[in-house]
């Protein structure tokens, strides 16, 4: 095929251009026709179609995502917001923290390990980007049922790709969610969360300014990856082959991205650029545009110089090929040298392509011809917005007038089968077999990993700044009331912060949903993003960033709304921490919060094939001041163990407290059906010593969160009023799901 | 009893980070013969009496859906003395 | 007491090693595997990770870095050298002690808190700890299933050069549940759990793994 | 160009662990045709012209000090066309 110019486009302006298959709408076309003045020709083309995707330009969920700026919470903690490629939050000490979450659900249901592996390859340079260090990485999960025959094709591969990448990078994994239902067969979630650190002097940003400046990529050579995968990716033609021999499946080189990771840091450390953009999605016609875009405009380009990894690929295709393990850096001329050299040291293939301009448009050239010539800010930041349709799906009313009927065990034995049971249960069962495969001593920072609350890791290893994170989501509660099921999933990120004595700070956010071009599911998305908003703003957390994942569906079956929200919280020292259980017998248990009659999206009523009633309502100025009296549990010093309570009730909390350490705890419970099953948002199980009981009542009071005695530790049994359930029955029922399963 | 071997080799157009590894590596040692390296598996099946076409055809099935990865790998069969 | 930590492209528990070192009270120099110049150190350890991302096969390229010449030299010479898990395979690589590390049994990676007993208490680097002494220290690796010949093995067990091995269920298939042996000279010694990241129970399961720090400090001041 | 093949594969004797899933898991899909798994490891090399014995002799040192490990490992090193 002829080169395809501008010159050409300009003096063939009728020629016919395959907009429609590379995901274009025919309006869409006419505006890049218009924004041009001509037809674009077929570089700017490939360029348009994945910046207009879904997956790049958040068309159907722009206009929604606008509250978070809309309703923001006004914090000086909040160094960069929403829009750079990931938010960055003041920890103190001069330190700043950035964490983002991000999806690569469709590659991981293709080719599970690779698509799971390149996530987090992904997500790891967006945080390398802002020039932080990666610290950890964190995995939600979800899977269609676990004994199907394809969860065992794609959950093994997941993990393994998770590891296999994150182990290599040398990031510990300090949590994740391993979550399965039926609407995920053939969509499953893999999402995938990155934490990193820096100095506030040290945040770099995605623009290229200061006309002169050089352009250079660096990293791994370009090579046919995932052309078109950008817009397949999020694209009703999902499925459908791109272009033949080129691959939409990518392999990632997580030696290459560890070897990228020290080489970017020392280049930051000695401060050579004036911007940066990691190249993910799009790959370099995301990279530069963007990097134009949010500098003065001007950049020039010859993308003959691009390092191929296959020399056979035409212009278009470097220009949308999504090879992993690149970067692309705006380096003053003055420090290209020194640039060049570190790359040297760690074997790392640098190249100059192009260079900051003073004019206002992106021009890439091709052996000496033009082939690009745009205002950047139309293909980066100037995309089209969608007002889609939405409206509450008709499911809606009839879930929420269904009765749950779920059977509530009475006697000692169906007390004993009913703790068993969900102690074993997919979802709630110990995840062990998954997290054996992750990494969480690496770096010699890891405080909390699998199987606590949230994990926490050590910033400064003189002060003992830390921070700590969990994901959380609801999905049973988000299919109900997709309003208050994000507000009662954010609640519970930030609980799980709290419980370890953190202080909740930032919020990170990956929404999983089905098509947008759905009313139904479009309403299920706008009531997420307005319940999200609401709910930072009355929390007075910030959302950082965030991630949308569409098209999660297989035919009009749509998955389960499942945003995923992720809470950062900080710990000004990480040794005074509580810790989610007890090692030791005589420690008074104490239930705080109160349990109402909630089983509608529990976990007992999943197992028992319910999946109507109502959500419970959140009540986030009760969930704050119970993270206050957890904070100040930990600072006081009245906490030996503090859990959270969510899928699968107290009868989930207390398994989990008494295998941690092998110790026993007796309880007596007034309903205990009820109060072991139902899944009222908003409570905490805490151990004591005794001596502590005044100060837990009087902070109890203080935060007006009810407390009551329920038990207290010791003996080699969970008791349960007059039902024992001896430990070691309880383990081989939580430990032995996993491996009978999967191993 | 047969030998049959299958080779697993990645598709051209796919990255393969191991041969990169190692073909990065040879000059290092001193041997500059290679232009290019590939890594792949090989997979060595015994199987009972002669390798019929029935039992070709049903280690081709094995090899789609196990032993390979069509999304990503293509193999060769043979049936080795 | 200077000990020094490698650095090859991969590298992944260089600063936890220097860390033990530190808090062992040595001092500790980092090493770049290009460099020849060992910088005058007196011990050196091989940190674990994925040195060129384990491809090929874990340690056999790393085994021909620069540094390594020096290391391998001044090993024979009776330096102490500690190799640990990816360390470990370096050392097994480079031949500096016999046998390999192969692929774990249930082929999965590995991380988890693992028991050992201390076997051999006259090497450089176990000298701290008593004879049969049980330890727990982090496991994680994916290839660590230690593998050798009968009659290599047999000369393992009869010359005491099993330092440490797994107790109770066998981990990764090693034979004779090794999990670090150690040369004739009782100077280099590979391990495959990670004492360095056993150090402070803050971070890790216990500090059980101080001791192989303080052991070389010892053995180097004896001297 | 000639390509040339390295098979690499383990000493019957060292214990394959990855041969044994495969070998296991073949039954279990409904594949009763493989009385035992090994799996090895092959690498296509491409060089520049033809294989003469003195770039076969290189190979062959470099499949020794490098492709293979003698203490578990084989190897084979043939062209093809
Ligand atoms: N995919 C995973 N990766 C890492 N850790 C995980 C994963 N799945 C679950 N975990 C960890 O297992 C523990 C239990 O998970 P879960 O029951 O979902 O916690 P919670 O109900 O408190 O959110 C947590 O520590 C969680 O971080
Ligand atoms: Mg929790």
């Amino acid at each position: 095929m002829a080169l395809d110019t501008v010159a050409s486009a300009k003096t063939s302006p009728e020629t016919k251009q395959p907009f429609l298959e590379l995901g274009l709408k025919e309006d869409e076309y006419a505006r890049v026709r218009e924004i041009l003045g001509r037809r674009p020709t077929s570089s700017e083309l490939a360029m348009y179609s994945v910046m207009w995707s879904e997956h790049c330009s958040y068309k159907s969920s722009k206009t929604h995502l606008k509250q978070f700026g809309d309703k923001a919470v006004k914090t000086d903690a909040l160094l960069v917001g929403i829009g750079e490629n990931a938010g960055v939050v003041d920890v103190g000490q001069g330190y700043a923290v950035t964490f983002k979450i991000e999806s690569h659900n469709h590659p991981s249901f293709i080719e599970p390990y690779q698509g799971a592996a390149t996530g987090v390859g992904g997500i790891v340079r967006d945080i390398l980007t802002m020039g932080a260090r990666p610290i950890a990485v964190m995995d939600p999960l979800r899977f269609g049922p676990a004994e199907a025959a394809d969860t065992r094709r794609v959950l093994p591969g997941v993990i393994a790709g998770v590891g296999g990448y994150g182990n290599c990078l040398g990031l510990p994994n300090i949590g994740g969610e391993v979550t399965f239902d039926e609407t995920y067969a053939g969509n499953p979630l893999v999402n995938a969360l990155c934490i990193g650190v820096m100095k506030h002097s040290d945040i770099k940003l995605a623009k290229a300014a200061g006309a002169g400046n050089l352009v250079v990529l660096y990293g791994a050579k370009t090579g046919g990856d995932g052309i078109g995968g950008v817009s397949v990716l999020a694209s009703e033609t999902f499925g459908a082959s791109g272009p033949a021999k080129r691959p939409s499946v990518q392999v990632g080189d997580p030696f290459v991205e560890k070897v990228l990771i020290e080489c970017s840091l020392e280049i930051f450390a000695a401060d050579l650029v004036v911007g940066i953009q990691d190249l993910g999605g799009a790959g370099l016609s995301c990279a530069t545009s963007e990097l134009a875009s949010g500098g003065t405009g001007g950049m020039s380009v010859e993308l003959d110089r691009v390092p191929l990894r296959d020399p056979s690929l035409s212009p278009e295709e470097i220009l949308m090929s999504e090879s992993q393990e690149r970067m692309c850096a705006i380096v003053e001329p003055k420090n290209i040298d020194q640039f060049l050299a570190i790359c040297k040291k760690w074997d790392v293939t640098a190249t100059v392509i192009g260079e900051v301009t003073t004019g206002d448009r992106l021009q890439i050239t091709w052996h000496g011809e033009l082939i690009v010539d745009v205002p950047p800010r139309t293909v980066a930041h100037e995309g089209p917005v969608y007002q889609r349709p939405f409206a509450e799906p008709a499911y809606i009313k009839q879930v929420n007038s269904e009765k749950v009927v779920v059977p509530m065990p009475i006697t000692d034995a169906e007390i004993k089968a009913a703790v068993l049971k969900l102690a074993g249960t997919p979802n709630l069962a110990d995840k062990s077999w998954v997290t054996a495969q992750y990494d969480k001593y690496v770096q010699g920072n890891t405080i909390q990993a699998q199987p606590d609350d949230s994990g926490m890791v050590r910033v400064d290893e003189s002060t003992h700044l830390g921070v700590a994170v969990a994901t959380d989501a609801n999905a049973n509660w988000s299919y109900l009331n997709p309003y208050e099921g994000v507000k009662l999933a954010l609640a519970e990120a930030a609980r799980n912060i709290a419980t370890a004595g953190a202080q909740p700070l930032a919020v990170s956010n990956c929404l999983n949903f089905g098509s947008p071009e759905d009313p139904g599911v479009m309403w299920q998305f706008a009531e997420t993003v307005r319940g999200l908003a609401d709910g930072c703003l009355e929390m007075g957390l910030p959302v950082t960033g965030g991630n949308v994942s569409f098209y999660n569906q297989t035919g009009s079956t749509a998955i389960l709304p499942t945003p995923v929200i992720a809470v950062l919280g900080v710990i000004d020292d990480v040794r005074t921490r509580t810790p989610m259980s007890f090692d030791r017998a005589g420690l008074d248990l104490y239930l705080l919060g109160e349990t109402g009659e909630d089983f509608a999206g529990s976990e007992w009523a999943f197992i028992h094939g319910q999946r109507g009633g109502q959500a419970p309502q959140s009540d986030l100025q009760a969930a704050m001041r119970l993270n206050a009296l957890l904070v100040a549990g930990r600072t006081e010093k009245i906490f030996t163990a503090a859990h959270d309570l969510s899928q699968g009730g107290l009868s989930a909390t207390l398994t989990e407290m008494v295998l941690r350490h092998d110790v026993g705890a007796t309880v007596k419970l007034n309903n205990p059906a009820l109060d072991l099953l139902s899944e009222t948002p908003g409570r905490v199980v805490v151990a004591i010593d005794s001596s502590k009981k005044d100060a837990l009542l009087t902070q109890a009071k203080k935060a007006q969160i009810v407390c009551t005695q329920i038990g207290t530790t010791g003996g080699d049994s969970l008791t349960i009023n007059d039902c024992v359930i001896p430990l070691n029955e309880l383990r081989i029922a939580h430990t032995e799901t996993f491996p009978r399963l999967f191993g | 009893m047969a030998k049959i071997v299958v080779d697993v080799m990645l598709k051209p157009e796919i990255l393969d980070p191991q041969g990169t590894a190692v073909g990065a590596a040879l000059p290092r040692l001193g041997f500059t013969f290679a232009k290019s390296v590939r890594q792949g598996k090989r997979f060595e099946i015994e199987i009972e009496g002669e390798a019929t076409p029935e039992q070709l055809a049903q280690v081709e099935k094995a090899a789609e859906t196990l032993l390979a990865n069509p999304v990503i790998e293509t193999f060769t069969i043979r049936v080795e003395k | 007491m200077k000990v020094g930590v490698v650095t090859f492209p991969g590298t992944l528990d260089d600063r936890d090693a220097a860390r033990a070192v530190r808090f062992a009270g040595g001092q500790a120099i980092s090493l770049w595997h290009g460099d020849e110049d060992l910088q005058g150190v007196d011990a050196v350890i091989l940190p674990g990770g994925f040195s060129y991302g384990d491809y090929l096969r874990c340690g056999a390229i790393s085994r021909f870095a620069p540094v390594m010449q020096s290391i391998i030299k001044r090993a024979n010479e009776g330096m102490p050298l500690l190799g640990i898990c990816n360390g470990f395979q370096v050392l097994c690589e480079a031949h500096l002690l016999p046998g390999a590390l192969t692929r774990n049994h249930e082929l999965h990676f590995l991380c988890r808190d693992q028991k050992i007993s201390i076997e051999n208490i006259t090497s450089a680097w176990t000298s701290a700890y008593t004879q049969g002494q049980e330890i727990v220290i982090p496991l994680k690796n994916g290839e660590g299933s230690f593998q050798c010949d009968d009659a290599t093995l047999a000369s393992l067990e009869n010359d005491g050069r099993i330092i440490a091995r797994y107790v109770g269920e066998n981990p990764n298939g090693s034979r004779n549940l090794i999990a670090g042996i150690t040369n004739a000279r009782g100077n280099v010694v590979g391990l495959m759990p990670h004492p360095e990241h056993a150090i402070d129970a803050l971070t890790g399961p216990t500090a059980d793994g101080l001791g192989f720090f303080t052991s070389v400090l010892q053995a180097m001041v004896g001297k």
